[in-house]
């Protein structure tokens, strides 16, 4: 049965393709595969809209949008709907060209790098061999789109805000590389199917053996998941749009669809983003535990994102904004040098990896003090003066 | 990055002597007090950056303009403007009796209602001589400090609404101050807009039951504070954003008639509840909590401390409220004719000393009704404090001053 | 530890999530349509007219003194006084106009009634389609009956009763007192022709005229007593009257 | 913390020419004033902050007053032959028309000493040209935001303010609202509230749009 | 085959030149990264995945960045857009260039013999790339990096003493 289930997928394109003659059949299974990252992670972007207003609500003690359907589950076709009927306005001083290509670009861009992740045993849309590199060469491009959209509304606030969203962009494109090379160094490939065909196996039947486990992966993952919060300008780094500042930044001057499209793009590249982060660090569509191997595959997945999605919205509704020269500093001074020491340190693991016995533990305590101790360092440097004050009272 | 600022002593020319402070080496991020604003237009640096904030800004608190000239990020003029609410309230008092216009003080700083009744009912009892009965003062010390400990719910939601939290914060504080707004809607009738005090004592006497509702909100408020304060005041994000963020020098604070928290932010112990002793107060022991350093992070935390030195007064007040009638029976509210003369009457508000100066010329009507605005004063010196400091800074320090519209433009 | 207080928020908000699915405390949204909350008595919004017994107009306590109207801050009443065909102003109001649009609820004209015939009322949607006529309240609109005001204030319409009641019954003894000695008077005025009849009715009618003289205690002070009787020579405005204080 | 009467004395021994009066506060709150003249009152005010024993480093309130030209009637018992050589007192009437001016109030603070209020005063000659006073705000920065809305409100112009321009009212308009004889600008929109009067004047403006039934009610 | 190779060419020579004779200078900046695009095509079609997404990461992603920045943060002067008088000297010698660049390159092309089909590549995995650039390249690579470093460096202190110049004046 659970075989059945696992190949599920294949079996429906096998179907499909069958009633193509021989040559188109190729043709039609890509596209087959598009149509279903579409499919599947269209419907995931609308429910991820309700489900951030719900989650954001509960957090703040209050029940979240409850009005459209049962529940509010017909919130998102509501929201599409108004960003559909809502005027599409073009400053007559903006650059018309641009101004239309910068929301197809983004949403483009942050569409193209589904193709690399691997949802399931047999789900891959691409199996490419340097997949981890084309997954940066798409998320790259859409920084270009998003300076488009701010040169192109030639607007005062909207240049500002779009060089620093490429000042932010760029200072933490670092970090994210430098989180994702180790992982590489380790699993010796950039397939990310082989990578995590790597992760697979459990000792004693329960502890799998995820990167995150590992106290370079823990690191490694922290590091990917601040960058990747930076990455798609979500809470702590949402500078660009930052509504007490620059009302609404590189999208000031966009309206109906298209600032739906640039929403939209956001989602889609911090699910891509995260789906990278589970195949890298959390072992990709691998069951936690051995014998819940029953449950097929991409099932696995999906939990995984959803878990790692709901820590941003927790994070979202948590933490306050940094100002952009504190954003740089964090970037530069902090996640880049532990970046190299986690590098450093995987580096280290992989060469004792034959120690046996009572050498494991030496090798785990040394890999968790060579990654802790600069973190606690160099964070004592970084908030030097602040700490919480006591107060003193008037005669 | 916490290098002490030149203290800008203010110099004969009155505007603050601007210390040698050089925008060119301020690293980004490291705010100096009081910025030379240098010539322009040179090849390396660009021009300034003309930014007006306002009046319709998501963060300016009401109708409110800052025109920021900006050489980059950094601030280098910022010239508030308002006006933007301005009704005449003073003309108003001026045309109506001395009651009528008890109702109209709730629209001054209409997040604390209570504060600016009392403050209005004690000018006015100075200036007719008249005495509020034992069990009124009480009641008004009770009123008042629950309007405190509204007032700066209020104010800390909205600061970490400036500093970029998705509303939680706010929601949590708001959550609380509905539960002080219904125990005043049973009380006065309604939510905000109390018209609770007359001359001579307050319009209706709190029924037991009301008290003991009251007391067990004000028993379980300190398990909030602990509450909020676990969740914000330690949070390294918000150490990094407002410690040294704004910084004011005691003697600019004096100078510039700066009163309340913000005053007692930069270690200044100036507590008219202390000073005059006005009401009661001096029956009951609370601390006034000063800070040292001035800056944005010391102004959130004055209002921390002192709602905690409220809830000590409200449990206080609670113990001792004695028996006795609400109000004076020979009181005289309508049709009040104080004999010929001026009286200014002042308390401490949750936002600094608000005072109420009235000429009176024996008829019905005040001949000079005056409202002597906190808000108003603390915005003098909104320019110094921002100076150096980047747009995002700008937001923050304005939101720690706690100005509120309807009392900045009256 | 850098990150330490961070971790600390996150668990605030963390255990507000989790509370807001069981712990009624962490979530007091009241839907408003469909689940109101209870008003509290105080609470207030727009003036209304109090009228006993059944007919709207002709049961208004309003005398049409037009004490409210003077002392309300926004000026927001208008009242005309019904007239006789001889022109005489009968103690009626002909319109009485509120208008809703510049009434702040301020409840001073309650205050300074001294018929108790102007009360707060509890109704808080209020809704019009034209600012102008649908915003202003006539009489008809605002008139409604006592065990209206006994249904939304029940203490405090106890105490106006009561108090009216015994008003009412002080001016009957007095009226029975003022005719005992007229009766008396005449007797004399058979005996002695001295003109002793011509004051008496003057001050009969006095305090008629004054049936419920503002002898109105402070409300809920625990001894609501009338401080100044309905005293005839005291004339009503210069009445040490204290404030009304029923909200 | 001195009586007005010690603090006066104090003042004038410092600046011997110095007009300096004491303005009696007839209310119960007996909150005497000090009418300063117009050419030391700078350096009183300096005085009056740096002297050890006053130390009056905070000025909380800073207010306009207007005071219109009065007409004040007093009736005096003057004895007057009658024709028939008796003397009869008689109450005579004489009219004597006090001349208005502007004012601002000044409420002086201590916060190092923790005492006030002290009370000082600064009249302008008259109300149409010599409206200037010296202003206080090189002494105290609290009174700068104050000053230009006295100026704003009143009209009293303050000589070495550093910023002197309207606070609460655009810059373009002319009038000075808090004074007695303001008359509101005359852009009435049509509101048919129910007072008569406010009806009488709004239809001097707008002919009533339309025949709305409150009006015929209404008169 | 070679139809999708005229296509790719074609696609990178339109680009670059309708990007010289924009007036607009960012549209021709785009146009630019369109044909480095154009460039990585190229690679995919020759099979090597790795160097195309390399080039992509590079090139679009940061030298883009680099070439907006320079022409956002360039004032334009007014005077150095009017054609100055002594342009006929100037084309004479960038025809000289011109032409001498082109000869070089077309020699270069026709020296080399040019396989007409798409030669079978070796399938190289990024593990052999990693081991062959590890061990024989390595000096190449060290070289490039050092070189890089270098210019990184020299613009920064050439950035800050600008500013210190600035000053002292």
């Amino acid at each position: 049965m659970t075989a059945t289930l696992e190949r599920l997928p294949l079996l429906v394109r096998d179907w499909i393709t069958g009633f193509f003659p021989e040559p188109v059949r190729w043709l039609v299974s890509g596209l087959l595969a598009i149509v279903a990252i579409l499919a599947v992670f269209g419907l995931y972007f609308a429910y991820l809209t309700l489900a951030e207003r719900k989650f954001l609500g509960r957090f703040q003690n209050r029940p979240g949008p409850n009005r459209t359907g049962p529940f509010g589950l017909l919130q998102p076709f509501a929201d599409a709907v108004k960003a559909l009927t809502k005027e599409d306005i073009v400053p007559q001083a903006a650059d018309k060209l641009l101004h239309f290509l910068a929301p197809c670009l983004v949403v483009a861009f942050g569409l193209i790098s589904f193709a690399v992740i691997p949802f399931g045993r047999y789900l891959i849309p691409v199996d490419l061999d340097a997949a981890v590199l084309y997954f940066f060469a798409a998320g790259v491009s859409s920084e270009l789109a998003l300076f488009m959209a701010g040169w192109a509304s030639h607007n005062k606030y909207s240049m500002i805000s779009a060089m620093r969203a490429l000042a932010q962009l760029i200072s933490y494109e670092l970090p994210l590389l430098l989180a994702v090379v180790p992982v590489i160094m380790l699993s010796g490939t950039l397939s990310t199917s082989k990578i995590v065909v790597a992760q697979g196996g459990w000792t004693f039947g329960i502890i799998p053996h995820w990167n995150v486990l590992t106290p370079w992966g823990f690191a490694g993952f922290f590091i990917f998941m601040i960058a990747a919060v930076a990455e798609t300008n979500r809470s702590p780094f949402d500078l660009p749009e930052a509504e007490s500042e620059l009302i609404a930044g590189h999208l000031t001057e966009y309206s109906g669809f298209k600032y739906a499209l640039f929403f939209m793009a956001e989602y889609f590249g911090m699910s891509a983003l995260c789906g990278l982060g589970v195949t890298l660090f959390l072992g990709g569509w691998q069951a936690p535990i051995d014998i819940l191997q029953v449950v097929p595959s991409y099932v696995w997945f999906m939990v995984k994102l959803s878990c790692v999605i709901f820590c941003l919205m927790w994070v979202r509704a948590t933490l306050l904004r940094l100002r952009i020269d504190q954003l740089t500093r964090l970037a530069w001074k902090f996640l880049v040098p532990l970046g190299l020491i986690n590098l450093g340190n995987a580096a280290f693991w992989h060469l004792s990896a034959d120690w046996s016995g009572p050498l494991q533990i030496v090798r785990w305590a040394i890999s968790a003090a060579v990654i802790v101790i600069p973190f606690v360092l160099i964070g004592r440097t970084l908030s030097s003066g602040l700490a919480p004050r006591t107060y003193r009272y008037a005669t | 990055m916490q290098n002490e600022p030149t203290s800008s002593a203010p110099g004969l020319a009155g505007t603050p002597a601007n210390s040698s402070f050089d925008i060119l080496h301020s690293p980004l991020g490291s705010p100096q007090q009081g910025a030379s604003v240098r010539e322009v237009n040179d090849p390396f640096h660009g021009d300034l950056l003309e930014v007006s904030m306002g009046p319709h800004h998501p963060s300016t608190h009401g109708v409110f303009r800052m025109v920021a000239t900006l050489d980059g990020e950094i601030i280098v003029k910022l010239k508030p403007v308002f006006g933007y609410l301005h009704r005449n309230h003073e003309k108003l008092g001026e045309n109506t009796t001395y009651l009528a216009s008890m109702p109209y003080t709730d629209r001054l700083d209409y997040l604390a209602g209570m504060t600016n009744n009392w403050a209005y009912a004690l000018a006015v009892e100075k200036l007719s001589g008249q005495v509020a009965t034992e069990r009124a003062e009480y009641v008004r010390v009770i009123v008042g400090e629950m309007m405190r400990i509204v007032n700066h719910c209020c104010l800390v939601g909205f600061l970490f609404n400036d500093l970029g939290t998705s509303f939680t914060p706010l929601l949590y504080a708001f959550r609380e101050r509905e539960k002080f707004l219904d125990l005043f809607e049973e009380l006065t009738g309604t939510r905000m807009m109390y018209n609770y005090q007359r001359f001579g004592g307050c319009r209706v006497d709190p029924t037991p039951e009301w008290l003991a509702k009251a007391k067990a909100l004000i028993d379980g408020f300190p398990r909030f504070l602990d509450e909020y304060e676990q969740f914000l005041t330690g949070n390294e994000i918000m150490l990094a954003r407002t410690q040294g963020v704004g910084r004011l020098s005691p003697e600019l604070a004096i100078n510039a008639g700066i009163t309340g928290p913000v005053l007692r932010a930069t270690g200044v112990g100036y507590d008219i509840r202390k000073v005059d002793g006005y009401g009661v107060y001096p029956r009951f022991d609370f601390r006034v909590p000063i800070g040292d350093h001035g800056d944005t992070y010391d102004r959130y935390m004055m209002r921390i401390l002192e709602m905690r030195e409220s809830v000590k007064i409200l449990q206080q007040a609670f113990r001792d409220l004695p028996a006795g009638p609400i109000i004076d029976p020979k009181a005289k509210n309508r049709g009040l004719r104080p004999k010929a003369g001026e009286a200014y009457g002042r308390i401490e508000g949750p936002k600094g000393e608000i005072g109420f100066y009235l000429i009176s010329d024996g008829s019905t009507n005040p001949y000079r009704y005056r409202v002597r605005p906190p808000s108003f004063i603390n915005l003098t010196v909104l320019e110094d404090m921002c100076l150096g400091h980047s747009v995002a800074d700008a937001v923050v320090i304005l939101g720690s001053i706690d100005i509120v519209l309807g009392e900045v433009d009256r | 530890m850098l990150g330490s207080g961070i971790i600390k928020g996150l668990a605030v908000t963390a255990k507000n999530f989790v509370g807001s699915f069981h712990d009624p405390e962490r979530l007091p949204t009241v839907e408003y349509p469909e689940k109101r909350l209870t008003l509290p008595e105080a609470y207030r919004s727009f003036p209304f007219l109090v009228f006993d017994g059944e007919n709207a107009i002709d049961g208004l306590r309003c005398v049409a003194c037009k004490m409210c109207e003077n002392e309300c801050p926004p000026q927001c009443i208008y009242i005309i006084p019904e007239r006789d065909e001889k022109g005489r102003p009968v103690k009626k109001p002909k319109v009485f106009d509120i208008d809703l649009s510049v009434c702040m609820g301020c409840q001073i004209c309650v205050e300074v009634c001294p018929f108790d015939s102007i009360k707060m009322d509890q109704v808080f949607e209020v809704a019009a389609t034209n600012r102008f006529e649908g915003l202003i309240a006539h009489r008809e609109m605002l008139a409604k009956s006592n065990t209206y005001y006994h249904q939304i204030r029940p203490t405090e319409a106890a105490e106006v009763d009561t108090r009216l009641a015994e008003e009412k019954r002080l001016a009957e003894e007095k009226a029975k007192a003022a005719a005992a000695a007229k009766a008396a008077a005449a007797a004399k005025a058979a005996a002695a022709p001295k003109p002793v009849a011509t004051t008496a009715p003057a001050s009969a009618t006095a305090p008629a005229a004054a049936p419920a003289s503002p002898a109105k205690p402070a409300v809920a002070a625990p001894s609501p007593s009338p401080s100044s009787s309905s005293s005839a020579a005291a004339p009503m405005a210069a009445a040490p009257k204290p404030p009304a204080t029923t909200p | 913390m001195q009586s007005i009467e010690q603090i006066r004395d104090l003042i004038v021994a410092r600046f011997p020419g110095a007009e300096v009066t004491v303005i009696q506060n007839p209310g119960p709150a007996a909150q005497h004033s000090l009418l300063l003249g117009h050419a030391q009152a700078r350096d009183i005010a300096l005085f009056l902050r740096d002297e050890p024993s006053l130390k009056l480093d905070f000025c909380s309130n800073a207010t306009g007053v207007d005071w219109p030209e009065k007409e004040i009637v007093e009736t005096t018992k003057v004895k007057v032959a009658q024709p028939d050589g008796t003397e009869k007192l008689v109450e005579q009437k004489t009219k004597r028309l006090q001349p208005g001016y502007l004012e601002a109030v000044y409420h002086l603070y201590s916060m190092a000493l923790k005492h006030g209020p002290v009370v000082i005063r600064l009249r302008t000659g008259n109300r149409t040209d010599a409206v200037s006073l010296p202003s206080l705000t090189p002494v105290w920065r609290s009174c700068e935001f104050q000053e230009r809305e006295i100026f704003d409100l009143f009209g009293i112009v303050f000589e070495g303010h550093p910023d002197l321009r309207r606070i609460l009212m655009w810059d373009e308009f002319k009038d000075h609202p808090m004074r007695k004889d303001y008359v509101e600008p005359d852009d009435y929109e049509w509101e048919p509230t129910p007072h008569d009067a406010v009806l009488t004047k709004a239809k001097g403006h707008y002919p009533a749009p339309g025949s709305t039934a409150n009006a015929e009610g209404g008169m | 085959m070679n139809l999708i190779l005229v296509l790719i060419g074609g696609l990178m020579l339109t680009a670059a030149a309708v990007a010289m004779s924009l007036r607009n200078i960012i549209h021709s900046a785009l146009l630019l990264i369109g044909s480095w695009l154009g460039v990585s095509f190229f690679y995919l079609w020759a099979g090597a995945e790795f160097v195309a997404f390399a080039q992509v990461l590079v090139y679009v992603g940061a030298v883009s960045m680099v070439v907006l920045f320079a022409v956002l943060l360039t004032r334009r002067d007014r005077q150095d857009v009017v054609v100055a008088p002594e342009t006929r000297t100037r084309a004479i010698s960038a025809l000289l260039v011109g032409g001498s660049v082109a000869g070089l390159l077309v020699s270069a092309v026709l020296g080399t013999p040019l396989a007409t089909g798409p030669a079978e590549t070796p399938t190289l995995t990024v593990k052999d790339l990693g081991t062959l650039l590890a061990g024989p390249q390595a000096a190449g690579l060290l070289i490039a990096g050092v070189i890089l470093t270098v210019a990184l460096l020299g613009a920064v202190v050439l950035a800050a003493t600008d500013s210190g110049k600035e000053d002292a004046s």
